[in-house]
């Protein structure tokens, strides 16, 4: 019956509790922010940058996120542990944008670094997820 | 590649890093869920290169090569080291955080500060502080993990160690605070590395009062900063593939800290706020003990050989041996004499979520053969033979029938429900939580003392010796 | 209220719609999951009236307590007219989708055709093409399902239908196309309103070909269309309240009509693009057909007394005999005397999923004895007496034996494994499917024919007849 | 081992093709439109209006809705249909945008009708699911 439920109690307690506080602090800055004139024929008008929908995205991914993770078998659960390490490294798109375009060199020496931080740990942590993984095998080996 | 192409990349990796974790359900699709990340890395990096302002496509290669360089040898690592190239592993990936959005403040001060509105400050600072936290937390964690010298292995405590702790970092969310809203003031420029300086020295603080036993619970908990800052990197560029795949992390992180807290039964404020439990103490020298009764691998041999049911129990121990190989050559013999044998697995067994799993298939043990916790529970009293290798605290019976234990609660493998328990270790110390275990003075618990390896060795020479005259 | 506050609003009332969702997933949290998303739906009417520019307060107060009016009595009508409301509540979800599209098309044109760009055009069409055909076809549905006179209750189906459905579609979707590169074009304000009356159209054109039964998998595809169309009206509006609980809806129906599809063994697709699927044929009349043997309810109830473990298998003629609250009072004749009884819940026994649950439940039947079809299956050779009432294809063995048969591949109760089967029925007449049904010639059935509530009645009747004897 | 499955082998194909159709329309869309320089430091210029992010937030709420509908009990489907009608009411938003500003008459007059038939969907949807939840009940009843 409790593996069936999509997310635990905690989770739901703990998710309301961060909307919260995360909402009103957007709130108290978006208020604090000249309030544009919202009329439905205009919609990205909310402040200087329209970062409701990257709420949303946020608050969304985490709902999907919890719930994926939740099922995931418990035997793989070292591997996922390096694969969700590799998929943090997905911060080498920010790298790319620091170090890609023409900006002050202290600036791209920062991005370079990132860059090659982050691709060390694309390529080791999808490596030795895999290699993790090729181990479990099914049937009785001959 | 013009920015309609850019986002829909960017969406369908979004959608391809949720099937990655979604596969992971399963070990039959497992392998597909790591090409399905893979895949997603690449069409988010080829995306965001391809764009027309990236130009420092030489600098950026260099970068690229590097980063392979040191990454294909950290993938070909021991498995037992696998918890220290993942806290390795998180340590670059908070670097990198902190380095973005460093770079991007000193940036958008220098082009235009009317850039820095409130809501980017917040999420800048808080992209470095976790960056930061994570970067010299995880490089810490990484050394307890692999006992460098220099790294303090124990816990180490001091007085106020909570309140200095707490203080800290106070102080630099204060200031992150001030800067968000003064983020072009003179002393701005000034005071950002001030943050960053804090942030780092609190993450080791954070980690120094940590056992090294705990670090896998730290580590997951890092990991979800990692994910955090991946978030808060998203929020400061605008990017929705960074906010997706940093809350998948965040997330799970959480849950695997959390699934490592209800089975070591820690509380779970306790690890959401920075593990700044106390680790457990060791048992008094003095307290009462029972009896042991040791056998010798013979008899114990000889009395697996007339077992119809045989269920092998491993943990920490079986990993510090590097017995599984062995194990496995065991589970062979048993099951060539038509036994039936599964492994039950502990949810916490080992020092890692999993780490039985990985070490038995990494011998070849069929997953199918590796029974949860609660299904093998059910069958136990069917069990001729309960073999302990080198598990202590998942078999203790305190935690369901000692309230005072300070593992009371955390669910176990009854082994004590099968007929005969062999149980081999190398001495009569306790195990992590450093409590005595009352199965290995029960009257049907025959202790095998001796190192996993050479012990499960001299078992299977027995059985193969055996077999050779039948 | 300002933008921030209207944001946040909707952000918790998004959470809150998953959430509701998700406590639907047992009955014990379930009515915390209806107020849940009744709270979700108030906080995004009160933020958004509460915006400074909403200043029509007596209109819209006007049309509230209208809707009021209207939604409660619908609200109280009996559980089996609940298929018909759905539909109607459905119809009414199509027509102000549809409504709000049409409104903001021609407020642009007016106010600033630049506004009108081509994603927000293409979102329109879509709004409103999906809102009308909703609306029409979730009428015709009602109408079908109601039973109302003027509405034909077969399948009606003429040559080249489908070719012709799709023609006109395709129409639709080149006027809407043409609109939609050319919104303030002079002919544009006059083709809107062409597709409007096209798609309207085709929402009858696509129900007309399928047949009454049919219609509780026509209701989920609505559902999701509705959903839809609240998709397109958050891109037109860019509201991520209404695109998340518009997918929220798209996805429920689309599920719950895959899960019939399945049951039905009907194709999924089929469904997909419009069901437009031909109805089954019922059963040639000269068929040959085997022996029934026919008891009376007194026998019935002398054999089921001596049973220890009864199965009810309950159908469509349940619902319509109205005979839950008898088949309660005979459940508890049978409990009372030590027999254990439970219920067979086929995914699609009656004419919408979950049919049987809630008729037994509105009967007081405690759903802990509500068994699925898997679970009972594999406890059927032990059950002594089934007890089929009004049930017909979910019982019928050709499902499981016989390649050629329409529902072959349909997963069934296997009520034939039981030592004895009574099977209530009025006639020899097949059921939904309109093939034999093999059970009913088998040598341990036997038939007792007449209405469901008057034979149930009349087993009662005998059960408590000998009890008073007792 | 089914039934925990996140997600179908049938859906991780149709949300495929869905997303590679939309996506290409949508590309071909933004393309046509004047492109912005999309520079690190400039977010929403993507075209006239930012619709990627709302496109984000439908593809993540399709799969939270999938994820959380397949685990719906299987009890309560008939209840559920009446929950999610009464959830898609949530066209009340639209509704009232369009009919409470200071617009035509006419368009008024349709906003008024939207809402009226909206309001008509969430009373009677939520009421009517309450009302055959509460007849689930546990226990035996005395
Ligand atoms: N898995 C995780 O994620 C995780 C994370 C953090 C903490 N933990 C904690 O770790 C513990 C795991 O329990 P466990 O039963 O697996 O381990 P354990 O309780 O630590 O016991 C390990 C036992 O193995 C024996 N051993 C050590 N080296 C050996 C060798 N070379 N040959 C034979 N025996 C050897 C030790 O006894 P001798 O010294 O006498 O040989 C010790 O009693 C739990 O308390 C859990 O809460 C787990
Ligand atoms: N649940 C859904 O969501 C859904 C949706 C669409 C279609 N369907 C289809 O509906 C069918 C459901 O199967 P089912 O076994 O429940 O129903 P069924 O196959 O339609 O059989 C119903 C039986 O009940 C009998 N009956 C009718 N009125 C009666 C009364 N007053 N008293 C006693 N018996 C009565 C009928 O026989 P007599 O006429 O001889 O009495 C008939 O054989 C399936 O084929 C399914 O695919 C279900």
């Amino acid at each position: 019956m409790n593996r069936r439920r999509y997310l635990p109690r905690w989770a739901v307690t703990v998710l309301s509790v961060a909307i919260g506080v995360a909402g009103i602090a957007l709130v108290a800055q978006s208020d604090s922010a000249p309030v544009a004139q919202a009329s439905p024929s205009q919609g990205n008008a909310a402040g200087d940058v329209d970062y409701w929908p990257m709420v949303f995205v946020f608050l969304l991914s985490t709902f999907i996120g919890l719930g994926v993770i939740r099922r995931v078998s418990r035997l793989l659960h070292t591997p996922l542990m390096s694969l969700t390490n590799a998929i943090s490294a997905i911060a080498v798109v920010g790298a790319i944008l620091v170090a890609g375009p023409d900006v002050p060199p202290t600036i791209r020496l920062l991005g370079g670094i990132a860059l090659f931080a982050s691709v060390t740990n694309i390529v080791s942590g999808f490596l030795i997820t895999d290699r993790m993984l090729k181990m479990f095998k099914r049937d009785e080996p001959s | 590649m013009s920015a309609g192409w850019v986002e829909l990349f960017y969406l369908v990796a979004t959608a391809l890093f949720i099937f990655s974790l979604h596969w992971m359900n399963d070990p039959k699709t497992a392998r597909r869920g790591v090409g399905a990340g893979a895949l997603a890395m690449l069409l988010g990096v080829a995306a965001t290169w391809a764009q027309p302002f990236v130009v420092n496509h030489g600098w950026m290669v260099l970068a690229v090569v590097a980063g392979i360089a040191v990454g294909y040898p950290l993938s070909r690592v021991a498995l037992t080291a696998a918890p220290q190239r993942t806290a390795l592993s998180h340590a670059f990936g908070g670097l990198a955080a902190a380095l973005v959005g460093t770079a991007k403040y000193y940036l958008w001060l220098g082009e235009g500060p009317e850039e820095l509105t409130t809501f980017r400050m917040v999420a800048i600072i808080a992209e470095v502080i976790l960056g930061c936290i994570t970067f010299t937390g995880s490089l810490f964690a990484a050394g307890k993990l692999q006992a460098l010298k220099w790294v303090p292995q124990r816990a180490v405590t001091y007085p106020l160690q909570n309140v200095f702790n707490i203080a800290l970092l106070l102080v630099a969310v204060a200031i992150g605070t001030w800067l968000a809203l003064n983020p072009a003031a003179p002393a701005a420029a000034l005071l950002f590395p001030v943050v960053i300086v804090i942030a780092l020295m609190f993450g080791i603080l954070l980690i120094i009062p940590i056992g090294g036993a705990d670090m896998p619970t730290v580590i997951a908990i890092l990991n979800s900063y990692a994910g955090l800052a991946a978030v808060a990197m998203g929020f400061v560029l605008e990017n929705n593939l960074l906010i997706t795949a940093g809350a998948l992390d965040g997330s799970s992180g959480l849950i695997l800290s959390i699934i490592m807290c209800k089975a070591m039964n820690r509380s779970y404020l306790n690890v959401l706020f920075g593990a700044f439990g106390s680790v457990p103490q060791t048992a008094p020298e003095g307290a009462e003990q029972g009896e042991y009764k040791a056998d010798s691998p013979q008899s114990a041999a000889q009395i697996m050989e007339q077992a119809t049911n045989v269920v092998i129990i491993p943990g920490y121990g079986m990993a510090v041996a590097q017995a599984q190989h062995r194990v496995r050559e065991l589970y062979d013999h048993l099951k060539k004499r038509g036994i039936t044998v599964h492994f039950a697995i502990h949810p916490v067994a080992g020092r890692m979520p999993g780490h039985m799993n990985v070490l038995l298939a990494e011998a070849d043990v069929p997953y199918t053969d590796l029974v949860e916790m609660d299904d093998v529970n059910r069958d136990m009293p069917q069990c001729d033979v309960a073999l302990v290798i080198g598990a202590n605290d998942v078999v203790n019976p305190a935690a369901k029938e000692d309230e005072s234990s300070p593992i009371y609660g955390m669910p176990i493998i009854e082994a004590s429900k099968a007929r005969t328990v062999f149980a081999i270790k190398r001495s009569k110390n306790p195990g992590f939580a450093g409590i005595d275990n009352a199965l290995y003075f029960d009257e049907k618990t025959w202790m095998l003392f001796g190192d996993a390896k050479h012990v499960v060795g001299e078992l299977i020479k027995e059985l193969s010796g055996e077999s050779a005259i039948h």
